[in-house]
């Protein structure tokens, strides 16, 4: 392809954007200690909110309010995706992705591996207040699992009804979780309307591992449901 | 330089690289993977960065979901524009 | 109280209870999405009340039982409260306008509308700048799924074309947010305040999250993708769109501008003003109607930015500004989207199909109304705060380009009006109850926003002006038959005469006799009309009310109040005319723009103070005076249409009803006649450039005068005659009040009451003639003497006044007018002036000739007199005509005595009823005498050689004098006057029109030459963004370095 | 060059190349492409703002909370980063959606294809 004006304005507004870019690059010092916000999570967050994750304590109780208009964000980009596709089902013809050919042994490895990817999925967002890793980490492995079964044709056994009970029933756990936190606890979202547990065990932390897990549960569903809608066959809805 | 330094530069390189591909190969199906190859050389560069959660979730999301999501818009396309 | 977090749990709890419905019961799913918002409007609105009563104070939400900014807050005030409840109650509305497009749909869409609204309060609530994002990215994509509902196909185009520059957007903000992030230590908006800019490359991180938010306000020129969306969405989504997600974004920029410090603000100022002049001026060229809403969304989100930027500083003052200005459009233009959804056809012209619903009509009438800034509603307030403020800082060029932007603003949304009350629609309405009841709601709201933003600015609530309320009383009385209506229109002029007389001057009293008085005697031809007369009370009792204003007021916003609803009034009263639909629209151009002059000036003379005297005018610094006196004098000068602003008056005073024509001739031009008199009493001479300027006004009077009679003689339509002859009569009355001594004035004063004397009989009397013959064009008539004999009788004596002769009134005026040029040294112009007099004899002849001499047409000879009630006000006119010439004393003794204090001195002598000045003697009663004497002999003489006259008929070609009828222009009274059009032709040239031609013609090429600017290609609109965000980048760079 | 600066400039260019793809690749689906590429270039600016040199990840299972504060990173971007890959995905899909429907629509995926409205 030859070299157009229509390919030179943005390479000369890109350089110019670029220019911003460097300034801000140039301009930057690494901070050598932790400034006001983060010193405050490092220093007040065991004894708030019990969680040795600093990451997953601030992305489930001190900024909550940004992680359910995320999980939201995945709700919304579901239902619509949902009803763009709902109403341009795919003519007939073979159902799949046409990239993998869904043999036998595809098959029984799906079978066999769903459960145990299943599982792996639960543990990251349990331990999401202990360890790297949580809802959305957790979500996505519970999805995976999901997208196995796609390729190899059985997705049958996961209904659109399900993920989306799933998915609303999570996410209305979640709200009346925050709604609870601010009868019982400190504010919407506190997780302290559970005990706070001992440091470092799976039931600490409060409600956090129970948040991350209906986030891991919600995600996953959510996930799931945007894969088969992009995925979807004229029998499925 | 030390070691980190290095592995740095090497990641950079190395997204900088998946991303001109994408950019400039004509085949789009190159492009979704050069595009989850640029993630997935990220990921590892949060790990660098000492955010292993980010690294997960990049991983995860990034290169492993949106690449499937790009796969499985474009069979249908391929399907359907086939016809 | 409860929580206002519960706002966003209801939204998000819904939508999530949404997923466990079963899929078929849509139904169902709806109710919930109804009751969820229902809830959430409660909720805004309760806490709206009570911190508007000062019930309880304003609070911050914590969550996560941290302090901000270890964790998110939320604050609710009174401005959050407020804009959170516009936002909810639009969302209710507009769900149950959706609802059939949202059942078909399934409850997933009502899940997305229902956290798109959650969003929007969360945007409007939350204090942390990542959380903003959040809530950006939210918005983004539910509308980008609401974008889904249309059922027009193009909109996935458009919804792509969003989903790309949000994605441009989205990263622009996330790089700002870090980087602020990272000089400040917090992601609390108040941090960034608190924090001084430790960091160099923190002013660019603001840049960038400013730029970015400021982007989501679609600004001009980078909107290409947001106007897509305006077009092809549904009706619905785009009232949300435009009002409620533009409200809550501007809502969030404000947070952040009042964050980032003054420093920024010119910033918002000069985006906004480009965004608010260049969607205004584009906007001429659409013909589209959604479209058109779009251009109209982006100028004033534009034009309330521009005041974000410039009242930074203003504290609760900028509240109420743009507070006003927000709430109004979001109001009026989801009003409008929700009206567009019951018009089946995209066309503006299409808008007609309105008309079978009158009281549609009144609500789009309502929602333009609040978008161009007319009283009483709140974008009025706004306006002139706006103004005098920038007036207070000196800010000229920028107010002028405000002033030109709201303009071209005001000229495109009536000219839409005209079409919609003119045009003929190709498809009928797409009638809906539960639509119109949504539309209805808008509109009331309307009202009673304006009813609660009166009080709260300082001046008069408009609102509650009686004579305002009074003319509201005729929207629901408009079901009475057209007689009643007018028994109440006259009784309440009258009343209001009568109660408020007490404790005016002279001046002030002659000016309201005529227009409170003269205007009931005139709507006694009014009874002429059948049935029920739908929308012609409303609008003339608004006239009337702003006359009766006008007059009364002390203060400059009272004044400029009181002038811009008769100017509203008058403007609806001449759209009702057959074929009025251009005029009426240069006529609301003109007039708009001489009140912005108005506005203008009197923000100058008040120099910051934003109650004005009127009084005061006399006390303006000297500097500034002479330019506040141009101001007023241009703003006076447009209404008594003076030549070169005179293009308007023509058309409108000719289109109009037979009733209208003589109310906005005989009395409308009045209010700039009584302007003028104001001005030049309180201020003067002033001089600017050492030309004094009463001088330019003797000039232009003097010119006026000569040229529109001039014009007047070249007509051939009887009632453009009249109105070129206005032209000219309020040519004399300028003169005369320019000249700025005791007789000028005397003389304006005398042609101010002759003028809308003899002015409304005739109106009246060619009216009637109309009537009866169908017809205007004076060639088409003839004859009419022995048909319509009282009509040529008011037409006789009402050209004799006019004319000047002994011994009706205009001999007064002609004497007066005399004895003042002799006072003058302006020779030329007096002489110009002096020679307006025969000419003006020449088209007055002409008209008396024309219609009642001659033969009679064949087609006309059965035609019958003019209809009893059109008759009777020019009768009581005769009557008074009569009167007011043998006893001229009776009004003007007093109105000489009260000019006799101004001036201090006393040129005329009244002994008994004898007049004397040092020039000459008037004695009316003596004159009157004679002129008896001399027309009883010449009578006599006449029958006594009357018996001598031979009887022709009329087809004797020999005796007539005349061919038959055809071809008309071998007629005589066809181009009556080519001799002399031969000799003066030249000036008939249509100089000021081809001007006024010219600059539309420039401003429409502009616009239709700029508006392919959007491609519509979504690529190209991605790298327009980027194209601004530098340039803007590099100008503010520029400006600060 | 060190860690920190490297990621920088990675995330910077990465955006860059990413809008250059955006905005010059007419094919729908490269566009959607480009941006994934922009949006991982963000993330990688975002963690590399929030780094401090030489610091360890803030979990605290290693590190005893008292020295918390001068042996952890700042955990504040990494949260913000969490988000925003998640959205990204959010917006992807969505825009994949409607690049599906476009094309179903018109059978072809030219973005200069869908400029009926206009002006």
């Amino acid at each position: 392809m030859n070299f157009t004006t229509r390919k030179a304005i943005p390479l000369v507004l890109l350089l110019l954007l670029g220019s911003v870019f460097y300034a801000l690059f140039a301009g930057y010092t690494p901070d050598e200690t932790l400034n006001r916000s983060a010193s405050y999570y490092a220093s007040q967050t065991v004894q708030d909110t019990g969680a040795q994750n600093v990451v997953t304590a601030i992305i489930v109780t001190y900024r909550g309010l940004d992680t359910l208009g995320e999980v939201t964000v995945l709700f919304l980009t579901a239902a619509i995706v949902g009803l763009v596709l709902a109403h341009s089902k795919a003519p007939k013809g073979r159902s799949g992705s046409g990239f993998l050919p869904s043999g036998e042994l595809l098959t029984t490895g799906t079978r066999m591996l769903v459960p145990v990817i299943l599982l792996f999925g639960a543990y990251v967002f349990l331990n999401g207040h202990l360890t790297p890793g949580g809802g959305f980490q957790g979500g996505a492995i519970v999805a995976s699992a999901m997208l196995l079964m796609l390729l190899s044709d059985s997705a049958e056994r996961f209904s659109h009804r399900l993920i989306s009970r799933i998915e609303s029933s999570a996410g209305l756990t979640y709200v009346i979780l925050g709604l609870l936190g601010m009868l019982f606890a400190g504010g919407f979202l506190d997780n302290r309307i559970l005990p706070l547990g001992s440091f470092g065990s799976i039931l600490s932390a409060g409600a956090i591992p129970l948040i991350y897990a209906l986030i891991g549960l919600k995600v996953g569903a959510e996930f799931s449901s945007i894969l088969t809608s992009l995925e979807a066959t004229e029998d499925s809805q | 330089m030390t070691l980190l330094t290095f592995m740095a530069a090497l990641l950079a390189v190395a997204s900088l690289g998946a991303a001109v591909i994408a950019l400039v190969t004509r085949s789009t199906v190159v492009a979704v993977l050069s595009a989850g190859l640029v993630s997935l050389f990220a990921s590892v560069m949060f790990l660098l960065l000492a955010a292993p959660d980010v690294a997960m979730t990049e991983a995860a999301i990034g290169s492993g979901l949106t690449t499937f999501l790009f796969f499985f818009v474009l069979g249908r396309i391929r399907r359907e524009g086939t016809k | 109280m409860v929580s206002p977090l519960l706002i966003l749990v209801a939204g998000l709890g819904a939508a999530f209870l949404l997923g466990l419905l079963r899929d078929t019961s849509e139904r169902v799913a709806f109710y919930v999405t109804v009751a969820a918002l229902g809830f959430m409007s409660f909720v805004a609105l309760s806490w709206t009340v009570s911190l508007a009563l000062g019930q309880v104070q304003p609070v911050d939400i914590y969550t996560a039982d941290a302090r901000p900014p270890f964790a998110i807050n939320l604050r609710m005030g009174l401005p959050e409260a407020t804009l959170a409840s516009v936002v909810a109650l639009i969302g209710l509305l507009s769900a149950v306008f959706m609802r059939r497009d949202l059942m078909r749909l399934g409850r997933q869409s009502m899940a997305v509308l229902l956290v798109l609204i959650m969003a929007l309060s969360g945007l409007i609530m939350t204090r942390d700048l990542f959380n903003l994002f959040v809530f950006i990215e939210l918005i983004v994509i539910a509308s980008a799924g609401l974008v889904l509902l249309s059922q027009d196909t193009r909109a996935l185009g458009a919804g792509f074309k969003y989903l790309i520059v949000s994605q441009v957007i989205s990263i622009l903000l996330l790089i700002g947010v870090i980087f602020t992030y990272h000089a400040n230590g917090s992601l609390n908006i108040d941090d960034i305040a608190a924090t001084p800019m430790g960091f160099t490359g923190a002013s660019l991180a603001m840049f960038l999250v400013l730029i970015a938010l400021v982007l989501e306000l679609k600004p001009f020129p980078a909107n290409g993708w947001a106007l897509d969306i305006y077009e092809s969405a549904h009706p619905g989504f785009s009232a949300l769109f435009s009002a409620a997600s533009g409200t809550a974004t501007l809502f969030a920029v404000l947070k952040l501008f009042e964050a980032s410090g003054p420093d920024w603000a010119p910033l918002a100022t000069g985006i906004g003003l480009v965004t608010f002049v260049g969607a205004n001026v584009l906007a001429l060229a659409q013909d589209h109607g959604r479209r058109l809403l779009g251009y109209s969304s982006v100028g004033q989100i534009g034009l309330v930015l521009m005041v974000v930027g410039y009242g930074a500083d203003w504290g609760v003052g900028l509240y109420y500004v743009a507070g006003g200005l927000l709430i109004s459009h979001a109001i009026a233009k989801a009003g409008l989207f929700w009206l567009s959804g019951m018009v089946k056809a995209r066309q503006l012209t299409d808008w007609a199909a309105l008309r079978q619903n009158p009281v549609l009509v009144v609500a789009f009438a309502t929602f333009i109304a609040m978008l161009s800034g007319l009283p009483p509603f709140p974008a009025f307030y706004a306006k002139w705060t706006l103004v005098h403020a920038m007036a207070e800082y000196a800010d000229y060029p920028l107010m002028a380009i405000f002033l030109i932007a709201a303009l071209i603003e005001a000229a495109v949304l009536f000219r839409w009006f005209g079409m919609a009350i003119k045009r003929e629609a190709t498809l009928p309405l797409a009638y809906n109850l539960s639509h119109e009841t949504v539309v209805l709601i808008a509109m009331t709201a309307g009202w009673v926003l304006s009813f609660v933003w009166g009080p709260l600015s300082g001046f008069d609530n408009l609102v509650t002006v009686v004579p305002f309320l009074f003319a509201l009383l005729f929207l629901p009385l408009d079901i009475l038959p057209a007689r009643i209506k007018n028994v109440i229109a006259i009784a309440g002029l009258v009343v209001w005469y009568v109660t408020s007389t007490g404790g005016l001057d002279p001046l002030r009293m002659i000016f309201l006799t005529i227009m409170v008085l003269g205007g009931a005697l005139l709507l006694l031809a009014s009874f002429h009309a059948k049935g029920r007369r739908m929308g012609f009370y409303t609008p003339a009792m608004l006239m009337f009310a702003g006359m009766a204003l006008l007059v009364t007021s002390t203060t400059s916003f009272q004044f400029f109040a009181a002038w811009e609803f008769l100017t509203v009034g008058s403007y609806f009263l001449i759209l009702r005319g057959a074929n009025s639909e251009p005029h009426a629209l240069s006529y609301i151009t003109f007039s708009l723009g001489g009140a912005f002059a108005l506005l203008a000036g009197f923000a100058i003379a008040a120099e910051g103070h934003y109650t004005f005297y009127l009084e005061d005018l006399s006390e303006v610094a000297p500097e500034l005076a002479p330019y506040v006196f141009v101001l007023l004098a241009a703003g006076f000068l447009t209404k008594t249409a003076t030549m070169g602003l005179h293009i308007w008056l023509p058309g409108a005073h000719a289109e109009a009803e037979t009733d209208v024509s003589p109310m906005v001739s005989g009395i409308l031009l009045k209010a700039g006649l009584f302007g003028l008199f104001v001005l030049v009493m309180e201020m003067g001479r002033q001089e600017l450039y050492g030309v004094d300027l009463t001088v330019v006004l003797v000039w232009l009077g003097a010119i006026s005068a000569f040229i529109g009679a001039v014009l007047a003689a070249f007509q051939e339509d009887a009632k453009r005659l009249l109105a070129y002859s206005s032209i000219s009569q309020m040519g004399y009355a300028l003169f005369g009040l320019a000249l700025m001594n005791h007789l000028g004035w005397l003389l304006a004063m005398m042609f101010a009451i002759n003028h809308f004397v003899y002015k409304s009989m005739l109106f009246l009397a060619v009216g009637g003639v109309k009537e009866r013959t169908h017809t205007k064009l004076m060639y088409k008539m003839g004859g009419l003497i022995t048909l319509m004999p009282y009509s040529f009788v008011s037409v006789l004596v009402g050209i004799i006044a006019m004319s000047g002769v002994p011994p009706l009134s205009g001999f007064g005026g002609r004497w007066i007018f005399y004895n003042a040029i002799m006072t003058t040294d302006l020779r030329l112009p007096m002489i110009l002036i002096f020679m307006a007099g025969p000419v003006g004899f020449l088209y007055l002849f002409r008209l008396i000739h024309t219609i009642f001499l001659g033969q009679p047409k064949d087609e006309l000879r059965k035609v019958k007199e003019a209809p009893f009630w059109i008759l009777l006000p020019q009768m009581i006119f005769v009557a008074f005509l009569i009167a007011f010439a043998a006893l001229p004393g009776m009004i003007l003794q007093r109105v000489d005595g009260y000019i006799g204090t101004l001036f201090g001195d006393r040129p005329l002598v009244w002994t008994g009823r004898i007049i004397d000045s040092q020039y000459g003697t008037w004695n009316p009663v003596a004159i009157w005498g004679v002129i008896i004497a001399v027309f009883v002999t010449v009578l006599l003489l006449l029958v006594w050689m009357n018996h001598n006259a031979q009887r022709v008929k009329q087809f004797n070609i020999v005796f007539s004098a005349e061919r038959p009828f055809k071809p008309q222009t071998t007629h005589f009274a066809w181009n009556f006057f080519a001799p002399y059009r031969k000799a003066m032709g030249f000036l008939e040239m249509p100089v000021s029109t081809s001007f006024w031609t010219g600059v539309s013609n420039a401003l429409h090429g502009t616009a239709e030459f700029a508006r392919k600017f959007y491609t519509g290609n979504g690529q190209t609109y991605a790298v327009q963004l980027l194209l601004f965000v530098i340039a803007v980048y590099l100008i503010s760079m520029g400006a600060s370095s | 060059m060190n860690l920190v600066q490297i990621s920088l400039a990675t995330g910077f260019l990465l955006i860059l190349l990413g809008l250059y793809g955006a905005l010059t690749n007419r094919d729908i689906l490269r566009m959607i492409v480009s941006f994934t590429i922009a949006d991982t270039g963000v993330n990688v600016v975002l963690v590399a703002v929030g780094y401090l040199p030489g610091r360890e990840a803030p979990i605290l299972d290693t590190i005893p909370v008292a020295e918390a504060a001068s042996r952890i990173t700042d955990p504040v971007p990494q949260a913000l980063v969490l988000t925003a890959i998640v959205i990204g995905l959010g917006v992807t899909a969505l825009m994949l959606a409607y690049a599906y429907r476009l094309f179903r629509a018109r059978g072809s995926l030219d973005i200069s294809e869908f400029t009926e409205l206009k002006w």
